[in-house]
């Protein structure tokens, strides 16, 4: 702006109203933003009672089958739009035929499948042996890096061939008695699959399958006409994602939402929820090499300080149930014989002073770390188990984190110079065999375990090698000799999930729920489609 | 009637501006204080009254409420102001509004800030058509230019659309001027209208203000405390002190006998009546704080004629003379001296 | 005002790359994602091979460099989470932040101009005293709160407004942009009030109302204009505060706009896609500031001529 | 109306000369008197309320959870208790302290230093002047929530840390309007005079333009006393704020705001008490703005129930 005096009229004009312009703006700001809020309007039409809407915790990163055990995608993914061989039934532990109509054991390291024919996937392609040999070589042996190799794999590697479009043969490079189990993780998708590449919407031979996925809004799903099995009684589903319990809650007393996941007791209204156990169980895993938790009378004098009643009655909504070890009634293994630690504040403070007389330096610092989210009242739980450890005389602080600081204390190679941890963790045996734990928190070297003893790694080996009864047996064995003599983890409880639930709709959860919700399982509650 | 009220000089009809007995109060942090005390004068059409005084005496003060835009601290609570007739004191907000513009306008002393820093000078002059003849923009425009040719801007088509800082000081006083007197008002006030100007300058806009009071037949109010300015513009002078009217009367006989004795003061303070190789006489001490006006004579404390009558009993403004009155007990006293 | 522009512009981006740098060390401080998005018994040649196919095994400088010569080409990197292009997410989710801090700034300021003015006019009034309390008591809510209560009132109680999400008509807007508003706008209140206050008791002030012109034309007319310049400071930096608002919000409400992009970018270790997010975050602050001054010179013809040519 | 010649003027006036004392302008302030006392009540139960409850704001009782507010319980049941069976009054009290302790040295360190370097380079000018507000520019296009995010969750969220966060996030809002105030005021006359004469400039800021700014910057710093709670709360929102068993108002609010439909009480109240202190202060800073600057004291001396009665000059009594 050089000439003090503007040499033309107009130009006043134009900057003399900036408050037009500011409103000029500001209505084409609300034009477009009411554009964008309508774009799919259309796809929203969702009251109509013929869109299953069920509301999510959080966006899936993707929907990768290979991914699928993790908890985001899974819920989506699995048995709805693609399915696997096997699948597990998850109260009785029982493997149910799906994609596969029967397995045997043909020898020592091999297991042959039946296929079921007559089956297509979404795309129309039939569905073969030869696509059942290739998902699970995409899955365990390719360079993907799928979550699902490492969660019920680790490095082992398969030998997978189709002998004919109904027959398929699996070679493990050691006897595997369960390998029907892991299979049922392996969702299956057709061989024209990428191998380079995660695919971000699958296809499957699932009953319903994905038609749009808005980035950060929703996902939608329409019921796959050529399903091989019976028709689900929604012709769609549409997933979205609330973060905060409280929304989730709130959409399904208002009627936005038919299903929500991961409710909490506080603020859903109690008609409209079901109590499922998730075979989440919570505990606090002592890191035995740094004193004071190094000696086992503090270790155990922890377990008598947790109050797990009024835990679970004042903090979790009196959905949960005390725990005696890392596994729920249901898994493989789990004894039934053990009980809860006593509460017993008195007895647990003679322990440790037990243990101060010996030298043990009680008063050290234990830092207590929790994960924000891990379930709802986390926070509340993190501050009774802080305030019961210091009745009892020590010295504790609360770290809370986010996932990846805590998955840092959770896995081995474990933080160094952070003193003594106790960490609260929650164990989930989504496979229903006390193997999946103990291989991970038991083992003294384990990838989530901070100690161990010889005699209980040479325990867990031998339950591991049986099958049958005796394998139920030997596991609740070990379970058993750790609460005894190694006394690792001080149990809290087998929690319970929280589900919305609309009065519309009929669905029974169970304890796969969380990793698996099966739409084709929900239908209206009466009886007669409006 | 109120003494303060001078007897109407011989005409017909209402003067245009006729104060009675106008009472201003003020609210301080330390209590309310009376700024003005029963102030009264009148105009006529064509004429020029002068209010003097000293700073903080009330003239200004005077001028705000007969404008009516006193600040919220301070209100009237009694007297009357009739402009041509009509007491603008019982009008309603949008009664005085009408007023404000058509029939009286006020000339304020600092024009840089008295000037709506953001708004193009050509705008804020065209406002008063805008406001009152409901002129078009366009039309208002042109006025405004007419209006600034009138008061002497250069190019004024050009300037119209210039801010109010791109002026000089003198530039800026003659536009707010020419906004005053933009709607042939009948009473003009000048607040002090060339306190912050050069001395050339200061001539120039006197003789601006006279020649439209002449051009206009306005009734000019013109406060100030500068006695020169009286002596060659004004017709009658109203001499204020600490919110009292202390004498009124035409300007060449009070200055020539004044009857009170801060007029004389005043008048022996000015360089022209001194005699060479005496000190200055100036009026010894301030004027006393509003808030701590004395019981008695306003002006004892600096009175050279000061008695015990002047701390029991407040002088009353007495006629003096045709058409002249004083407020002080010795005022004849001081007229034979 | 082009000169203006030009230098202003130019003093910006210095900053700019201190942004860049900045994030980029910061994310790094998180710690390496490895565990994030791995199954938990990956083995170490696993965790190794993760490692080397994200870069995160090279030396800081090294991966400071590829990122600086990719972005110069206007590559931002590929989502650990999601395997998309960082860039094309972050763009995805921008516009939604954008419209939701556009339309709240643009309310909050013409109804605290409305709100400010009514207020300043009668200093001490009713109405100013209402309005104080209220503004003030506004600027003191936590969001979040507000947020869950409006839900609970309005979403379940009421059953006015769609309790949360982006599917519907207007009214999915009513709740976020009430939930973002209440800061600004308390606070914008008293700002224009403020200064309103002083720009009414202006001798140009004294000047119009002797033009006879009636309270509207005096305060809107005269004294907003005048009193504007505070108010629009003020403004920017409440704007830029809207980015921490709309992590909450975003994440209350379900939008996917970039506030709820970064939070989880940063708690999913998505150090491409936070980093993208920041910088384009951090450009449009710097567009924001530019767009204040050149509002500052259209307002206050002063400000222009002080630009020098 | 009698003869307003007769009464002498000004009698209605106390003859006092200088300007009165505060505390008499304060009382005639009714709201802002309110306001101080609340504030002083605040502090007072920060500083010393922690002697009088004891462990009361720890000690939990799993069986007395969530109790609503009632006189049955004794004086600390008399706001009832949250989820673990704690006093909710004993833990206001006890995180009134806590939450002042993170805000007031938060916002402390922010008016220093902004001020500090503002008021430097504002009074310079040139390159030093164009450096700070780059810095500034710098810190306000970092988002300053998630940067705080990033930073407690690399080094652990103590107080501490967020007081540190808390106080560089703010730092470019009062460096911001120091420089302001100070490169307007260096071309004034008096400090031009000043210069002339030698003073070092170090004592030209602090002596002719720190206490020009400094009400300004005061006024900025009470919004901010604000702006740092609620971001603590939102911090707390998060996950990463002060951590138990310490507790704040925001810690407070944002545990208590699952239990909003449950147990009101428990995010209410803190909240409640969140708006009572960023309100007293905002209105006490308002006051005291007023109060301590000549040009606007007058304002203080409106009577109170002024509007309505018309006056004898009906104007738009426009301040």
């Amino acid at each position: 702006m050089k000439s003090s005096v503007p040499s033309s009229p107009r130009r006043e004009r134009g900057r003399a109203h900036p408050v037009l312009a500011l409103l000029t703006t500001g209505t084409m700001l609300l034009t477009s933003a009411c554009a964008v809020a309508n774009s799919d309007a259309g796809d929203a039409g969702s009251a109509d009672g013929r869109t299953l809407r069920v509301v999510l915790t959080q966006e899936p990163p993707t929907l990768e089958p290979c991914e699928s055990s993790l908890t985001a995608t899974g819920v989506v993914v699995r048995s709805n739009i693609t399915e696997p061989l096997v699948e597990r039934e998850p109260t009785s532990g029982k493997l149910d035929p799906l994609l596969a109509t029967g397995w045997r054991h043909t020898s020592p390291r091999t297991w042959t499948f039946d296929i079921r024919s007559g089956v297509t996937f979404q795309n129309g392609q039939p569905f073969t042996a030869e696509d059942a040999a290739f998902s699970i070589d995409r899955a365990v042996n390719s360079d993907l890096a799928c979550n699902v190799d490492g969660y019920v794999f680790g490095d082992e590697k398969l030998e997978v061939d189709a002998v004919s479009p109904t027959r398929l043969t699996v070679t493990t490079e050691k006897t595997d008695p369960i390998l029907p189990l892991r299979l049922s993780f392996v969702e299956i998708v057709p061989r024209t699959t990428s191998t380079e590449a995660k695919v971000r919407i699958p296809i499957g031979t699932g009953p319903y399958a994905v038609t749009s996925w808005q980035t950060g809004v929703s996902i939608s799903l329409a019921r796959n006409a050529n399903y091989w099995g019976k028709a689900p009684a929604y012709p769609r589903a549409r997933y979205v994602w609330r973060s905060d319990a409280g929304v989730r809650a709130a959409m399904i007393d208002k009627g936005e939402a038919d299903i929500a996941t991961a409710l909490d007791h506080t603020s859903a209204d109690t008609g409209n929820t079901v109590a499922y156990p998730n075979n989440e169980t919570t505990a606090l895993r002592l890191d035995g090499r740094e004193a004071p938790l190094d000696d086992i009378r503090v270790r155990k004098a922890i377990g008598m300080a947790v109050d797990r009643k009024g835990i679970i009655d004042a903090l979790l909504g009196g959905l949960a149930k005390p725990a005696a070890q890392l596994v729920p009634p249901g898994v493989v293994g789990h004894n039934d014989d053990l009980a809860p630690a006593p509460y017993r504040v008195a007895a647990a403070r003679a322990l440790v002073k037990q243990a101060a007389d010996d030298g043990v330096p009680v008063h050290r610092q234990i830092t207590l770390v929790a994960r924000n989210g891990m379930f709802a009242g986390i926070s509340e739980v993190a501050e009774a188990l802080q305030y019961e450890m210091a009745r009892v005389g020590l010295n504790v602080r609360i770290r809370m984190a986010d996932t990846a600081t805590h998955l840092q204390y959770q896995l081995r190679p474990l933080p160094r110079d952070v003193g003594p941890v106790a960490l609260l963790i929650m164990h989930g045996n989504q496979a229903g065999d006390a193997a999946f734990t103990t291989s991970q928190y038991l083992v003294s070297d384990g990838p989530q375990s901070t100690f161990g003893t010889k005699e209980l790694d040479r325990r867990i080996a031998a339950a591991d090698a049986l099958s049958g009864k005796a394998r139920e047996k030997a596991f609740a064995g070990v379970l058993g000799y750790q609460n005894e003599t190694v006394a690792q983890y001080a149990y809290v409880a087998h929690m319970r999930g929280l589900l919305g639930l609309s009065p519309k709709v009929r669905y029974r959860p169970d304890s796969a729920t969380g990793d698996e919700m099966r739409l084709a399982e929900v239908g209206p509650a009466k009886a007669g489609r409006r | 009637m109120t003494p303060s009220t001078l007897p109407a000089p011989a005409g017909t009809g209402h003067p245009a501006l006729e104060v009675e007995g106008l009472c201003v109060d003020l609210r301080t942090p330390s209590g309310t204080v009376r700024a003005v005390n029963g102030v009264g004068f009148q105009v006529r059409k064509g004429r020029t009254l002068a209010l003097l005084g000293e700073s903080g005496c009330g003239k200004s003060m005077t001028a705000l409420s007969i404008a009516g835009l006193l600040d919220p601290t301070a209100e009237v609570t009694g007297g009357s102001v009739k402009v041509s007739g009509t007491d603008v004191l019982r009008l309603g907000r949008s009664g005085r509004r009408k007023l404000a513009g058509p029939v009286l306008s006020i000339v304020f002393q600092d024009a840089l800030t008295a000037l709506n820093p953001v708004q193009p000078v050509g705008r804020q002059l065209a406002e008063p058509f805008r406001i009152h003849r409901g002129m078009s923009r366009r039309a208002a425009r042109e006025k405004a230019v007419e209006l600034m040719t009138r008061v002497g801007i250069p190019e004024p088509r050009l300037r119209a659309r210039a801010y109010p800082h791109q002026f000089s000081g003198g530039m800026r006083q003659r536009l707010l001027i020419a906004m005053a007197v933009a709607l042939d008002p009948d009473v003009l006030i000048a607040d002090e209208p060339t306190t912050a100007l050069d001395v050339t300058v200061q001539a120039q806009i006197m003789r601006l203000l006279r020649d439209l009071q002449t051009e206009r037949d306005m009734a000019l109010v013109l406060i100030t405390h500068d006695l020169a300015v009286v002596a060659q513009r004004a017709d009658d002078v109203v001499v204020m002190y600490a919110g009292n009217v202390v004498e009124t009367g035409p300007v060449a006989e009070v200055f020539s006998r004044p009857r009170h004795p801060y007029t004389k003061g005043l008048l022996d303070s000015v360089p022209e009546h001194a005699v060479r190789g005496r000190p200055l006489p100036a009026v010894p001490g301030s004027p006393p704080e509003l808030s701590a006006v004395p019981a008695g004579c306003v002006f004892q404390a600096r009175c050279p004629l000061a008695q015990e009558r002047c701390a029991q009993e407040r002088p009353r403004l007495t006629s003096v003379g045709a058409s002249r009155s004083a407020a002080c007990h010795f005022s004849e006293e001081l007229d034979r001296a | 005002m082009t000169s203006f522009l030009r230098k202003r512009v130019i003093s910006s981006a210095i900053p700019l790359v201190f942004v860049v740098l900045g994030v980029f060390c910061l994310a790094r401080l998180t710690g390496n994602p490895v565990d994030l998005y791995l199954p938990l018994s990956a083995t170490p040649q696993q965790r190794a091979e993760f490692s080397a196919a994200h870069g995160f095994d090279d030396s800081i400088p090294v991966q400071l460099w590829d990122y600086l010569t990719n972005a110069a080409r206007l590559d931002f990197g590929t989502s650990l989470r999601t395997g998309e292009s960082a860039g094309s997410m972050v763009l995805k989710a921008f516009p939604v932040t954008l419209q939701l801090a556009g339309m709240t700034m643009l309310l909050a300021i013409l109804g605290a101009l409305l709100v400010g003015s009514l207020a300043a006019y009668r200093p001490n009034s009713l109405i100013d005293r209402i309005a104080g309390l209220l503004s003030m008591t506004a600027a003191s809510i936590p969001d979040f709160w507000f947020a869950i209560v409006g839900v609970l009132v309005f979403g379940v109680g009421l059953d006015w407004l769609p309790t949360s999400g982006t599917l519907g008509g207007p009214e999915i807007w009513v709740l976020p942009i009430a939930t973002l508003l209440i800061r600004p706008f308390g606070v914008l209140v008293q700002v224009v009030r403020g200064s309103m206050v002083g720009a009414l008791s202006a001798p140009y002030v004294k000047v119009a109302r002797s033009k006879g012109a009636d309270p509207k034309r005096v305060v809107f007319g005269h004294a907003l204009r005048n009193s504007i310049t505070p108010v629009l400071t003020v403004a920017g930096d409440l704007t830029v505060g809207l980015v921490n608002g709309a992590v909450v919000v975003e994440t209350i409400f379900g939008w996917p706009g970039i506030g709820k992009l970064m939070i989880d970018s940063i708690l999913q270790r998505d150090f491409a896609v936070l980093q993208a997010a920041v910088l384009l975050t951090a450009v449009t602050i710097f567009a924001l500031n530019i767009l204040v001054d050149v509002c500052h010179a259209l307002i206050d013809p002063r400000v222009r001529q002080a630009v020098p040519a | 109306m009698t003869d307003p010649a007769d009464r002498p003027a000004g009698v209605t006036a106390p003859s006092r000369q200088r300007p009165p004392r505060w505390w008499l302008l304060l009382g005639r302030d009714r709201a802002a008197a309110v306001a101080a006392v609340i504030l002083a009540g605040v502090f007072l139960v920060a500083l010393f309320g922690r002697l009088f409850i004891g462990d009361r704001a720890v000690r939990q009782d799993l069986r007395a959870s969530l109790r609503p507010p009632s006189l049955d319980h004794g004086f600390y049941g008399l706001l009832g208790t949250d989820v673990l069976g704690r006093s909710v009054l004993a833990r206001l009290v006890d995180a009134a302290g806590t939450t002042l302790s993170v805000a007031v040295p938060a916002v402390l360190c922010s008016l220093l230093i902004g001020s500090a370097l503002g008021l430097w380079a504002g009074y310079h000018g040139g390159m030093r002047e164009n450096v700070a507000m780059r810095v500034a520019d710098v810190i306000l296009s970092f988002p300053s929530l998630l940067i705080a995010v990033v930073v407690l969750y690399v080094f652990a969220p103590s107080a501490m840390n967020i007081v540190l966060i808390l106080a560089i996030a703010r730092v470019p809002v009062y460096l911001r309007t120091a420089r302001a105030e100070s490169a307007e005021l260096r071309s004034r006359l008096f400090v031009d005079a000043a210069r002339t004469f030698g003073t070092p400039s170090r004592n030209i800021i602090h002596r002719h333009i720190l206490p020009i700014a400094l009400p300004t910057l005061l006024t900025v710093a009470t919004l901010d006393f604000c702006f740092v709670m609620l971001t603590e709360s939102s911090l707390s929102f998060l996950g990463i704020g002060i951590q138990p068993p310490d507790v704040s108002w925001g810690l407070m609010v944002a545990q208590g705001r699952q239990y909003l439909q449950t147990a009101w009480w428990i995010a209410v109240l803190p909240g409640v008490a969140i708006v009572l202190t960023t309100v007293s202060a905002t209105v006490l800073a308002a006051w005291v703005r007023l109060a301590t600057d000549p040009a606007q004291r007058w304002r203080l001396t409106l009577p109170r129930k002024r509007r309505g009665n018309r006056a004898a000059v009906p104007s738009e009594m426009i301040a």
